[in-house]
């Protein structure tokens, strides 16, 4: 019976989507905020009420319309449970990004057009939507691309400055290399069924067994090429630190915890789901790349002065984690421990569930605080958190959740992802058991250098003096924008609290995928997390209960205690008169000692300049200046041969391309030449 | 058999290792001020500091907030539900179900978090400094004790403290394998660093550049300052306890018998004065280390860890 | 190995403090009954240089060292002065400490006690009168108790400190030391 | 009884190799040669201890020798020659000392995983030493690539030696009384005569950085 509601619950959403896209049309500008928001809003209730339903009912939702498309065989639409739980972290997203926009949208108003972003807003969340439940080739594609197109126009939306416009044609070339690797991916996928069936994900999952290893192979590499550049993964991820940051913060905040997943969920639509899982190298080669991507990620994260950067960069880092997990997954299944692989694709997919839930939060709170104080850079900000008590909350919680503390969401999520690596180390393969003794210890460092990101980024920004008039004028943002990141930040210890339904729900939607087991095995004994191979138990919840009753504890005791009067005075500072925001540590201080234990990986710029006040001696300064920039590596070994190979072929292109007729007639006359002859040759 | 006597016992032993941490401080300071030649204050001394510290008023810098005063009750708290998982006396008990070794290490650094935030929130260069160094060293000092303790989970085949104990009480020559061992050496150092032992951190410096814990509490005072104070003493403590019953764990009571807890309290005190005064001797000899050099110190305490895991690969 | 060797031909090289010799030690005001009262066994010191010679600071740092050992009193230094209970000033205040010593008698935690060392600190001893002194130290913060001495000695310094929290006893003095007003001195000139 | 027996072999292989990470982390040349030291004296106690639990007599005379020639006479010689070209820093390492000391790990770990079928093959309840045994290898190869002076290379030649004695301890029980002897002249010999090229080398250039010796091309 609830199998009858899917389909109103499915036009819900796109008339949602839609309603919101139709603020391209309305005539006053607080018309397209409201649509914006009441679309998002109603779209992704719809959204999530659909995924839940197909979650944890045995409903399914099965839309064909083959004649639209017909050539590329026709537009199919099916939500089962895998896309359902993809579709359940869309829409509730979307739900307090709607909500934000209504305010966030305001500041935009009179400088660039609203009407556009709103409209492209719209496509971009009902294109995310559409591609986790589309269910044949041309479908998800059409999609993806959709996808891509809308969240490009949101980034170069404040397209007068150079830095969007740049970050705007990275992220258009990323995501169309990508995109071709994927439609290469598809296209030999679709080699193995013979009767053209219109690629269908049913007829592909059942013809790619029959296909050749190397064919297979193949397919996982562009599939890896094409959702990995999508995710965020090293070394594709150099969009990612320069689009997130340029595109307007309730956007950022979509792409970083929604759409870079929607990469993760390519990967395992295709490797696992299509494929069927492979050989142990493809979970190997995941787990390099996820440990790389972590590791990079959170280290560039660390010296990050740009908040957003910053938030980007730990995106990358978190994308990195999950990937670790997913890695393990596949390297469990192809050893025939699909306990295991449960586990550890679980633990991935409950950290990219949390990762939105915080992500989304601090992105949110970091487009507040640009809003407030119309800066980005860290080493500008402080003492916003008597200014804008909600935000500062609202960014304490994502940073305390990102970190891995308890008793939020991201520890629990990190713990599982180490449990899961336990069986792996504990096996007798030597190789494998390396492999995944490295992986703790990546997890482990990445681990501790966030929570030292986020001391920072937390830290500078919020506590102490402001260091610019801009961070001292501060105010709180309005209401909207605040129940948005509310929501979100709420959910960090919500979801701790409900670890287990969550879980249960992710085990659900894993079960009979590939070989994974097709009952679900259980993960816990009543509130208490129990992995399958017994190795460790632990219970967020009553983790969460003693840490607060002991806290809460102490505070009573020593009020009964201690009695004695709180003043208030200056900081003490060796006695000097008076304090100013210079002699605080700024965000690049913060960073320095590691940023010189990491000194062979950052290979930082150094720049100090000495204004001597009197030319006979140099002790005399009048001034200092130390700039110091790390040019990241990827940018530097990766990009920029190719970039300038590129440069260099167009340069040689452009000799031949004279303008005169003549030499076009040669042009072709000589080609004509060198074909005839190798026609008579051969 | 464990539930509600286990939680009383469990509860009991957590306080008191809070209250044992100052006593064993003040054998340490003992020591250490008799390898000085010195006379030295009575071992009770911290606790004369304690209960001056909660009489004293309390001064709160004017540009601090309220994470400035949580952040004490938070390294506080969280400090005390670590000593509730490690087993001082008796194990398994309750609490082992709640938690393990990884949730340890997280709930360690959710104190170090706090205490890091509270340094940067005065807005003074010292509480900066502390907390950048602080988090240099407790992110750094991070996949060393995951090596150390994936070590002790692969001997025992559970990451459970309880189960960690157990086994070894099980199998008593395990105590020697090179895994224990390496891994024991590994965790010596990574505590080393994490309290602010030298030659890490020296805990009775008074020049500013020199300092990282001491820097983050600068500002504190009262009985603000005794809660950070008691924090940093209980959470040598647990290191020592854990060190104790988790590599040696011969003489834990493995049952609520009377006769069995004695023997475990007789034991545990025993360990834990001897861990002090090796302690105390080695801060003696050693120097401190010029901060550039810590992170060397613990890439060997990495290494350590490393070859530990493989010591126990190899003999399987 | 040789380290230890030496610690145990060395042994324990403190002495056991003087008896007596309290006539350097004045009691300025009467000391307040719950700082004593919570001093007792454990006092964090702050020394603070109002503009010393350093005469007195370097017997300042015999009471750390092995022979004078004031942590076997409870005593010890502490690094900032939210953590002190007590304030070891020296010397003549100069016009740029007068902010600081100020600063940080406001930044000690009551209840505090403050302990003047040294002639300089008592009335400015042979600054007395300069334009760059801006008097003693009983004018810039409230003192309990002075220690006379061009240096005192540590001996002494000890014992007044004793004194402060009550664990050497003295009568309160009938007469408070000799108010100079330098500044004063240095305008009649 | 055999239990024991492999735990002490995979201890004190452990405790060898401990040595050489001891020796990567330290800057000084005397730490150095006190490491080299440490890593000799505690072969030659493993060497005793499988003399012990194998049964084997000459073992024991392979140990005595190790403790004479490798754990007193080379490090005195070694000290020496530090004292004499007035040599105390590896000042400048190719390779930071924390990037070493991870490279270290992550060679301990390759050797381990490479060395595993190996371990397999031999039955003596040694052999789950013979990975670390293989690691040290690569550690004191390590050694002489990444350090810059001749005289830590020297050590680091010194360490592969150890570290195929230990081989040969842990794989088969020490190899016959009369080969060790070779193999310990062979060492001796090998250091006597890089030592004269030490002093050639420090004559010559007034330096022991190896970098010197892309002179000798002009």
């Amino acid at each position: 019976m609830t199998a009858a509601f899917a389909l109103p619950l499915f036009w819900l959403m796109v008339a949602g989507y839609a309603i919101a896209s139709a603020g391209l049309v309305m005539p006053t500008r607080r018309l397209v905020r409201m649509a914006v928001a009441i679309g998002s809003v109603a779209g992704g209730a719809g959204g999530l009420a659909l995924a839940c339903l197909v979650l944890w009912t045995d409903a399914s939702l099965t839309i064909e319309a083959p004649a639209v498309l017909a050539a590329a065989g026709g537009w199919l639409v099916h939500l089962d449970r895998l896309g359902a739980l993809f579709l359940a972290l869309v829409s509730g997203v979307a739900i307090p990004v709607g909500l934000y926009a209504i305010a966030y949208m305001r500041s935009y108003e009179g400088r660039y057009s609203t009407r556009w972003m709103a409209f492209t807003f719209g496509a971009f969340l009902l294109s995310m939507s559409l591609v986790t439940v589309a269910a044949n080739a041309v479908t998800f594609l059409l999609c993806w691309e959709l996808m891509a197109v809308s969240s490009f126009f949101l980034v170069v939306t404040e397209h007068d400055r150079q830095a969007s416009v740049d970050a705007g044609l990275w992220y258009l070339a990323m995501t169309h290399a990508g995109l071709l690797a994927l439609m290469a991916a598809f296209f030999l996928l679709g080699s193995g069924s013979a009767d053209g069936s219109g690629a269908t994900f049913a007829a592909l999952r059942s013809s790619a067994g029959l296909l050749p290893s190397e064919t297979r192979a193949a397919i996982f590499l562009l599939a890896l090429l094409g959702c990995g550049s999508k995710a965020g993964m090293v070394p594709f991820h150099v969009w990612l630190p320069r689009a997130h940051p340029a595109a307007p913060s309730h956007v950022s905040a979509l792409m970083s915890a929604v759409m870079v997943k929607l990469g993760i969920y390519g990967l395992l639509r295709i490797g696992l789901d299509l494929l069927g899982g492979g050989p142990a190298w493809w979970g190997t080669l995941l787990i390099i790349l996820g440990a790389a991507s972590a590791l990079t990620g959170v280290l560039y994260a660390l010296v990050a002065d740009d908040l957003k950067e910053l938030l980007a960069y730990s995106t990358v880092e978190n994308v990195g984690l999950v990937l670790l997990g997913v890695g393990a997954g596949f390297l469990f299944l192809s050893l025939g421990q699909p306990e295991a692989a449960m586990l550890a694709l679980s633990a991935a997919l409950l950290h990219l569930i949390n990762h939105a839930a915080f992500k989304g939060a601090l992105f949110l709170s970091a487009g507040s605080i640009v809003h407030a104080t119309g800066t980005r850079d860290i080493n500008l900000l402080g003492g916003l958190i008597t200014r804008m008590p909600w935000t500062a909350t609202t960014l304490l919680a994502g940073s305390m959740s990102i970190a891995a503390l308890p008793p939020l969401n991201g520890f629990v999520s990190e713990w599982l992802l180490f449990q899961s690596f336990l069986p792996g180390v504990a096996s007798s393969r030597a190789s494998i058991a390396g492999l995944l003794t490295l992986g703790v210890g990546a997890l482990a460092l990445t681990g501790g250098l966030a929570a030292a990101t986020f001391v920072k980024a937390f830290g500078v920004t919020c506590l102490a003096i402001p260091r610019s008039p801009g961070a001292a004028h501060a105010h709180e943002s309005p209401g909207p924008m605040l129940a948005g990141m509310a929501l979100l930040a709420a959910a960090c210890p919500l979801l701790a609290l409900a670890t287990i339904p969550t879980l249960t729900t992710i085990t659900g939607a894993l079960a009979g995928v590939a070989g994974l087991p097709s009952i679900a095995p259980a993960l816990h004994v009543g509130v208490t997390l129990r992995t399958p191979t017994g190795m460790a138990t632990m219970s967020p919840v009553a983790v969460a209960m003693v840490l607060v009753a002991v806290v809460a504890g102490t505070w009573i005791v020593l009020r009964l205690i201690a009695r004695r009067p709180v003043h208030v005075g200056d900081t003490w500072g060796c006695g000097r008169i008076g304090q100013s925001p210079r002699m605080e540590y700024t965000s690049t201080a913060f960073a320095e000692p590691l940023r010189r234990v990491f000194d062979q990986l950052y290979r930082p710029v150094d720049d100090t300049a000495v204004g001597v006040v009197r030319p006979e001696s140099p002790y005399y300064i009048e001034s200092m200046t130390y700039q110091t920039t790390i040019h990241p590596w990827f940018q530097r070994v990766l990009y920029e041969p190719v970039v300038q190979g590129v440069e260099r072929v167009a340069t040689w292109t452009r000799a031949l391309q004279s303008g005169s007729v003549n030499a076009y007639v040669g042009y072709i006359v000589f080609v004509l030449v060198i074909l005839l002859a190798w026609v008579i040759g051969f | 058999m464990f539930n509600t006597l286990g939680v009383v016992v469990e509860i009991a032993q957590a306080l008191l290792a809070l209250a044992v941490a100052p006593l064993l401080v003040g054998l340490i300071r003992w020591v250490k001020a008799r390898l000085q030649n010195r006379r030295g204050a009575p071992v009770w001394q911290p606790y004369a500091e304690l209960r001056k510290l909660f009489g004293k008023d309390t001064i709160v810098s004017s540009n601090a907030s309220w994470i400035f005063r949580a952040a004490p009750f938070v390294v506080f708290g969280s400090t005390v539900v670590v000593a509730l998982l490690v087993p001082v006396f008796v194990t398994p008990l309750p609490f082992n179900q709640v938690a393990d070794l990884f949730a340890l290490v997280y709930l360690l650094l959710l104190g170090t978090f706090a205490l890091a935030l509270g340094g940067l929130d005065p807005g003074s260069a010292f509480g900066g400094m502390g907390a950048s160094r602080e988090m240099t060293i407790a992110s750094l000092s991070e996949p060393a004790i995951a090596l150390a303790m994936l070590s002790l989970a692969l001997g025992a085949g559970s990451t459970n403290l309880g189960e960690i104990a157990a086994r070894t009480i099980a199998h008593p020559t395990d105590a020697l394998s090179p895994g224990h061992i390496l891994a024991f050496a590994a965790l010596f150092i990574v505590m080393l660093a994490e309290t602010g032992r030298l030659p890490v951190d020296n805990p009775a410096t008074h020049l500013e550049l020199t300092m990282i814990h001491e820097a983050m509490v600068l500002e504190y005072s009262g009985p603000a300052l005794a809660l950070v104070e008691w924090a940093s003493w209980l959470k040598l403590t647990v290191f020592l306890t854990l060190a104790a019953n988790l590599f040696v764990p011969w003489g834990l009571a493995t049952s609520l018998a009377a006769g069995a807890i004695a023997m475990a309290v007789a034991a545990t005190v025993a360990k834990l004065v001897v861990l002090a005064i090796g302690l105390a001797v080695f801060e003696t000899r050693v120097a401190k280390l010029r901060l550039f050099r810590v992170p060397e110190l613990l890439a060997v305490s990495f290494v350590l860890g490393l070859l530990a895991v493989t010591s126990s690969f190899s003999l399987r | 190995m040789k380290l230890f060797q030496k610690i145990r031909r060395v042994g324990i090289v403190t002495e056991p403090l003087p008896e007596g010799g309290l006539d350097a030690i004045t009691i300025v005001r009467p000391i307040d009954a719950r700082a004593r009262r919570l001093l007792g066994r454990s006092v964090g010191i702050r020394q603070v240089d109002a503009g010393s010679c350093n005469g007195c600071e370097l017997e300042i740092s015999g009471l750390a060292g092995p022979t004078y050992d004031l942590e076997r009193f409870g005593l010890h230094f502490v690094a900032s002065p939210r953590h002190a209970d007590l304030l070891l000033v020296t010397g003549p205040v100069t016009r740029n400490m007068e902010v600081p010593l100020r600063k940080t008698y406001e930044a000690t935690p009551d209840p505090k006690l403050v302990v003047a060392v040294g002639d300089c600190a008592r009335d400015c001893g042979v600054f007395a009168g300069s334009y760059a002194v801006v008097g003693n130290v009983a004018s810039v913060v409230p003192v309990d108790v002075v220690v006379s001495g061009c240096p005192p000695s540590p001996a002494d310094i000890l014992r007044a400190i004793l004194v402060a929290i009550g664990r050497l006893d003295l009568p309160v003095a009938s007469a408070p030391p000799a108010g100079v007003s330098p500044a004063g001195q240095a305008d009649a000139l | 009884m055999d239990k024991l027996f492999s735990e002490v072999a995979v201890l004190g292989a452990s405790g060898v190799l401990l040595c050489a990470i001891l020796l990567v982390w330290r800057h000084h040349i005397d730490g150095y040669i006190t490491a080299f030291k440490w890593q000799s004296n505690v072969l030659a106690a493993l060497t005793a201890a499988v003399a012990y639990f194998g049964d084997d007599r000459d073992l024991y005379w392979v140990a005595a020798l190790m403790v004479a020639v490798k754990g007193v006479a080379i490090p005195r010689l070694l000290t020496r020659l530090a004292a004499r070209v007035g040599q105390h820093r590896e000042s400048s390492p190719l390779v930071s000392t924390a990037a070493s000391l991870v490279i270290c790990g992550l060679l301990i770990l390759l050797a381990y995983t490479a060395a595993r079928p190996l371990q397999a093959m031999a039955a003596a309840p040694t052999h789950g030493g013979i990975p670390l045994a293989i690691g040290l290898m690569f550690v004191s190869l390590f050694v002489i690539v990444s350090s810059k002076k001749a005289i830590s290379q020297v050590i680091g030649f010194l360490m592969l030696e150890n570290a195929i004695a230990l081989l040969a301890v842990l794989a088969t029980y020490g190899v016959p009384l009369v080969v060790e002897l070779g193999v310990f002249l062979d060492a001796l010999m090998g250091f006597l005569v890089m030592q004269i090229v030490l002093y050639d080398i420090h004559d010559t250039f007034n330096t022991l950085d190896v970098d010197a010796l892309s002179r000798l091309k002009h």
